[in-house]
């Protein structure tokens, strides 16, 4: 289908005995939210790395913009429009949040040689290129303004963890994706933070991207999804309408049997 | 205007920390004014920290004695000599900046004291700013000759002497095949350039020829694949140190019947030979400069011994070509009447049959305006044979005759 | 290959093994390659040969001071240098590596500058009247010690790291840190000792090897390069891994010198290096691929 | 100098200082040396830069990428009897491409091994020059250089400083000005976060080749210098102790700006001519420096002095990156 971003077919990934994913079959689509829930151990984590690229499935197929996601995470950013942020930030704390966010803008432009040719003899002579025309003309301001981002001339080094997962998101942003992964954005976060990925999340579904958004937080994830995965134990035991998710016997099982457990 | 720029410079580069930089740039250019009874400069050019400190300080410790006895005796033309020293820690790169700077500072004269590389690195700035140099101690052939050698002077036989020499030696001997280890060390392989044609032109066939590096822990395969060659004799090629030791051993242990030559090196590193296994230098024929039968090297080794008491470790080529290198600078400017560069260096080149203190006796050193090298014939060097670990008698087989 | 050479395989192989040891111990028990033990051998062989030579001190008090001496100069750079530069950058390697970097010059620096700057001839602990004949090889005395203690090193550290609880603790350290320190290990110590034992195994291999060739103010920064690689060639699944990887390194080298002559030894090395970092850097023994 | 809207006065200023040098140096062959020297030191380091300090990958081949620049200079120079404004970019390329091949065989490395395995490389290409005596001419080096000719005419000793210094004074400024571009922030942030530099669809092995390659350019500049000055090559003159004595510049000098570079340089030649003790404990007082640099004041001397400028000027603490990417 022509509006189908991401899907998986029949993904397994094992390490030795423990099969963390087990026939995991997905679909995303434009302007869809899809919250992916799950206790620890659920599958989660190995999910996330084999879509941004830190793993390869046993077998199974995963196509993004129809296309297959595979190679190194630059080719997935490149080739199927896949952006992302991380579990742990991944923020130069040298940089100031204003340069952090500044590579997602300059991610088009530097994804090739020739680009970054282009891009370095631009830099030293000074003279326009896209990113410093856009830049100047102040996306990465407007993007910070979205999210709620405020100061964006600190070291990020000064920066809250809520505020690092805002200029992650920003930098993803910027590299305008179709395909927006946040993995657990919410961790950490404050209320202004979790405002601040829902204006994100917004934001994206404007330009008819898709996002998966990967949290342990159920609440907040069933508020903002248009659907639900429910992971256990590397399978997919639920697939629909938040509400109907929350209610349903699986998820009961899933955390109260985990609540009485612990 | 160059003042306002200095202060500008100064200002600036002040908020940059930089002052004892700046300081370092400016002092300099005030230059030294010479008046009567005021002392003529001389610049060394050594090495302290590097790998020729090894010799440069030998030769660098009977520099000063010479110049000291000098002054004692009331100076040259009425004038004190006085010693600027400058170490490029033998890094030829820094070699002509410190020329310079010691010209700036007044210098009539440089001694280059450091490396074969360093004396070659200042020939052109030497021949630029007309200032003479002379080597007291490097044996490379290219610092006394073309380009650039105009104001640039050598002491001490080349090493192509000592290729000539040798080539007699093993011909004396009967030697048709030569087996030769040297270290990696860019010198020799320069001085192995020059050496080895010459014993090949003598009909000595280099059957086998190694290398091993500076720091090498273990020199064994290297000298395997000579012994396998089964040469009459073996050649080391090594700035001397703890690697022409770990030669001497190892070849001791593998090739102990094979007769065995090196350079001068090993015979002028006295702190050396206690490196050696016991009776492992024994044998070594090497190509030294002094010689018991010089009176004149007796002599400055009685003056050295008592100036330097127990730091004395026995008279070496390089304190007697230091010493020699001050008398003959001393000789130059009495020639020149005055302490002008050129006329210095007209008076060197008219500088003939001067007797020094190393080579054997009837030895002489001249230089000409088309002969920058200085020695006459090949007896500034006598053949040596270690005993003991440590040098013996002159070489019974052959030595060189003095024309 | 004449018998002569594969003595000089076993004792270079034993050096090389024992500075790729001390590696070893700093990286379990302190998640870092401590580059500068080559120069704290070279010190501590330097600072013992210039003690015997010239203070004329007996052989074996000044093999304890050089040691003493690099066990030292390891604490203190821990505690001065890498510490407070780990407590800054938390977790990123580049800053400690330059700093290990400038340890590494500058403990070469001051050996020249203490010791003298000329090379100097390393004591035989055991010289045989008339070497052992083995084959048309001669094995030396120093050769004998040298292997012995080489072993004698291995066996305790082995021993060290199974029984004794620092030993036990030194891993789960290296692996972790943080979450060693969350546990309740007593890290800061534990690295120190890790550091110590570096130094310790670096003093002592440096008097063992320079009667071989000599020790002079440069010869460090060899030893750490090639030791480095002994270590990556071995890799750090077992704490024999260094021994495995001194004398592949060792053979290498001498095998090169011998069929090719010596310039080869130089790119011998390098290729060989260079074909281990790509294909296998985590070595013969792995642990964990570190990069 | 202090926030990215003030480019200017940094180019006023940096450009002031290098005028200021050339006339104190002017007219004395000495300073005129020292001057050489301390730009040949400045290419190297500011050749660090790039890759190094903002990029974080400590390749110590150094030597070599100067020694084949140098070499290709001086060949084409001297066999070729080519005008240096064509020698000279031609051994620039020449030893980018040198770092492009090492980089990439080495492209899986950081680090520790990175450091190694290119270490080893410039050990093995110092053999190499003397071994290989048909190409570099072995331990004579290549002797009897003639005056460099630029541009058609013969090249006097103080136009060389001249020109020299100026070179210098561009290469710092252009790199000053790529640090705080998209494509420096890029590199700078790879230092850190390359996985986030990655996720962004930049492929960071190709960003560390092209800083590499460009690092090495600029340094052979340096290595060419050597010959040009000396009328000669020589092996020693590329020996591995050079990429430990560049190393350190930035360091000493300060790695907020590539300024940084140039000051450690003028520091280092300063420490070595100037300060007597310091030659009997060769680099000792320098490593010493360095360390301590590294260990209390990790900003280098340039960092410290833009802080007490800044807060002379009453701005607060120093923003070093401040405005990234506002100029153009």
């Amino acid at each position: 289908m022509a509006d189908l971003i991401l899907e998986c077919r029949g993904v397994n990934k094992a390490y030795g005995a423990v099969r963390a994913l087990n026939d995991v079959s997905l679909e995303l689509r434009a302007g869809e939210v899809l919250g992916l829930v799950g206790p620890n151990g659920a599958g989660k984590t190995t999910l996330v790395d084999l879509i941004g690229g830190e793993q390869r499935p046993d077998s199974g197929a995963i196509t993004a913009l129809g296309r297959p996601l595979a190679g190194a995470p630059s080719r997935r950013a490149r080739v199927n429009g896949l952006a992302r942020t991380f579990q742990h930030p991944q923020v130069a704390l040298d940089l100031t949040a204003r340069e952090n966010m500044l590579i997602g803008l300059a991610g088009p432009s530097l994804a090739t040689l020739s680009g970054q040719l282009r891009e370095l003899a631009a830099g030293i002579l000074g003279a326009g290129s896209r990113i410093q025309r856009d830049s100047a003309h102040g996306e990465v301001e407007r993007v910070a303004a979205a999210l709620g981002l405020a100061d964006i001339e600190r070291e990020c080094r000064e920066l809250t963890l809520g505020e690092l997962r805002l200029v992650e998101v920003g930098r993803a942003l910027l590299t305008r994706p179709a395909l927006m992964l946040l993995d657990e954005p919410f961790a950490g976060s404050d209320a202004h933070g979790v405002a601040g990925i829902r204006a994100a999340i917004a934001e994206i579904l404007r330009n008819g991207c898709g996002v998966i958004l990967v949290d342990h937080n159920v609440d907040i994830v069933a508020s903002l999804a248009h659907r639900i995965a429910l992971l256990n134990l590397g399978a997919k035991v639920f697939d629909g309408d938040p509400k109907a998710c929350l209610a349903s016997p699986e998820m009961q099982a899933v955390y109260f049997g985990e609540r009485e457990a612990a | 205007m160059k003042s306002k720029a200095f202060k500008l410079w100064k200002s600036v580069a002040f908020t940059a920390l930089a002052a004892s930089a700046v300081a370092a740039l400016v002092l300099p250019s005030v230059p030294a004014r010479a008046q009567d009874k005021s002392p003529i400069i001389i610049g060394m050019l050594e090495d302290t920290s590097g790998g020729a400190s090894f010799y440069s300080q030998l030769t660098a410790g009977s520099i000063k004695v010479a110049i000291e006895e000098i002054n004692a005796k009331g100076g040259v033309l009425g004038r004190p000599l006085k010693l600027i020293e400058e170490s490029d820690g033998n890094n030829p790169s820094q070699s002509p900046a410190l020329v310079s700077r010691m010209i700036q500072n007044g210098a009539k004269v440089i001694l280059l004291n450091s490396g074969s590389a360093s004396a070659v690195a200042s020939k052109k700035t030497l021949a630029e700013q007309k200032i003479p140099g002379l080597a007291p101690t490097n044996i490379d052939t290219r610092i006394g000759s073309a380009p650039d050698n105009e104001y640039s002077f050598m002491l001490p036989n080349p090493i192509t002497d000592i290729g000539t020499i040798y080539a007699a030696a093993f011909q004396k001997m009967g030697v048709k095949t030569l087996g030769v280890i040297s270290d990696d060390s860019p010198t020799i392989a320069g001085i192995n350039g020059l050496l080895l044609p010459k014993i090949q032109a003598a009909g000595v066939t280099i059957v086998a020829q190694e290398k091993a590096p500076l720091d090498a822990n273990d020199v064994t395969a290297q000298i395997l694949r000579i012994k396998e060659k089964k040469p009459d004799a073996v050649l080391v090629c090594s700035l001397g140190g703890q690697l022409e030791v770990l030669f001497e051993n190892t070849l001791y242990q593998q090739l102990r019947k094979t007769p065995r030559f090196s350079l001068a090196s090993i015979g002028n590193q006295p702190a050396t030979w206690k490196l050696a296994q016991p009776n492992a230098l024994d044998g070594l024929v090497y190509a030294a400069s002094i010689a018991s039968n010089n009176p004149r090297s007796n002599a400055l080794s009685k003056l050295l011994a008592a100036k330097q008491g127990a730091k004395f470790l026995g008279l070496t080529a390089y304190e007697a070509q230091g010493y020699d290198a001050v008398q003959l600078v001393k000789q130059a400017i009495e020639k020149a009447g005055q302490d002008d560069p050129t006329l210095i260096k007209t008076g060197l080149e008219h500088l003939s049959g001067y007797k020094p203190s190393f080579g054997s006796e009837k030895f002489t050193i001249t230089f000409k305006a088309d002969k920058h090298i200085g020695t006459d014939g090949l007896c500034g060097l006598v053949l040596m044979q270690f005993k003991g670990n440590k040098p013996g008698a002159p070489f019974k087989t052959y030595q060189a005759a003095c024309d | 290959m004449p018998a002569q050479l594969f003595v000089s395989i076993v004792e270079i192989g034993c050096f090389f093994a024992l500075i790729a040891l001390g590696y070893l111990i700093v990286l379990y028990g302190a998640g870092f390659f401590h580059f500068a033990l080559g120069p704290y051998a070279m010190f501590s062989a330097l600072g013992a040969a210039y003690w015997v030579t010239v203070s004329e001190w007996p052989l074996w008090m000044a093999v304890l001071a050089g040691v003493a001496a690099a066990v030292g100069l390891s604490v203190v750079t821990e505690l001065l240098v890498v510490r407070p530069i780990e407590k800054r950058v938390h977790g990123e390697e580049l800053p400690s590596l330059i700093a290990v970097v400038a340890t590494l010059f500058a403990v070469s620096q001051a050996g020249g500058t203490l010791f003298g700057r000329k090379p100097f001839p390393g004591q035989p602990w055991l010289d045989f009247e008339d070497p052992i004949e083995w084959g048309e090889a001669v094995i030396g005395g120093q050769t004998v010690i040298i292997v012995g203690v080489t072993l004698a090193i291995f066996i305790l550290l082995a021993a060290w790291l199974r029984w004794s609880r620092y030993g036990q603790w030194l891993r789960a350290v290296g692996e972790n840190q943080q979450a060693a320190r969350t546990l309740g290990f007593p890290v800061a110590r534990i690295r120190l000792a890790a550091f110590a034992m570096g130094g310790l195994i670096a003093g002592i291999a440096g008097p063992l090897f320079s009667p071989k060739a000599g020790v002079n103010f440069e010869s460090g920064l060899s030893y750490s390069l090639f030791g480095f690689i002994a270590l990556v060639m071995g890799g750090t699944g077992s704490i024999w891994a260094p021994l495995a990887g001194g004398l592949i390194l060792a053979a290498l080298q001498i095998a090169a010198s011998y069929l090719f002559g010596s310039p080869s030894l130089n790119y011998a090395t390098l290729i060989a290096a260079a074909l281990f970092f790509a294909f296998r850097p985590e070595g013969l023994f792995a642990r964990r691929v570190r990069h | 100098m202090l926030r990215g809207g003030s480019a200017w006065v940094e180019s006023i200023v940096t450009l002031a200082l290098a005028i200021a040098a050339m006339v104190a140096v002017h007219g004395s062959p000495y300073l005129e040396a020292v001057a050489l020297l301390t730009c040949t030191y400045a290419f190297i380091a500011l050749g660090m830069y790039l890759p190094f300090i903002m990029g974080g990958a400590l390749s110590m081949a150094y030597n070599a990428y100067l020694g084949v620049g140098a070499y290709a200079m001086a060949l084409l120079a001297t066999r070729g009897d080519w005008d240096l404004a064509w020698s000279l970019p031609i051994g620039m390329i020449i030893a980018a491409a040198t770092a492009v091949v090492l980089g990439f065989a080495t492209r899986r490395l950081s680090g520790f091994y990175l450091a190694a395995v290119t270490l080893l490389f410039g050990i093995a290409f110092t053999t190499w020059l003397v071994d290989a005596e048909s190409v570099t001419g072995g331990s004579g080096g290549l002797q009897g250089l003639r005056v460099p000719v630029f541009a058609g005419k013969p090249l006097s000793n103080s136009t060389l400083v001249m020109l020299t210094i100026l070179a210098v004074w561009i290469v710092a400024l252009a790199l000053s000005r790529l640090r705080n571009s998209p494509f420096g922030v890029a590199v700078r942030a790879r230092r850190r976060a390359a996985i986030a530099v990655e996720s962004c669809g930049i492929p960071v092995s190709t960003l560390t080749l092209v800083s590499l390659a460009l690092g090495a350019a600029v340094a052979s500049v340096g290595g060419s210098l050597f010959a040009v000055t000396n009328h000669a090559i020589v092996p020693e003159s590329f020996a591995v102790d050079i990429v430990f004595l560049c190393i350190f510049m930035p360091l000493l000098g300060g790695q907020d700006r590539p300024w940084g570079a140039v000051l450690g340089a003028v520091l280092v030649v300063t420490f070595t001519f100037q300060l007597t003790f310091f030659k009997e404990t060769g680099s000792l007082f320098f490593s010493l420096a360095v360390l301590l640099v590294l260990v209390i004041a990790p900003r280098g001397v340039l960092g410290y002095v833009l802080i007490g400028l800044q807060k002379l000027r009453g701005g607060g603490h120093a923003k070093t990156q401040g405005g990234a990417a506002r100029n153009g």
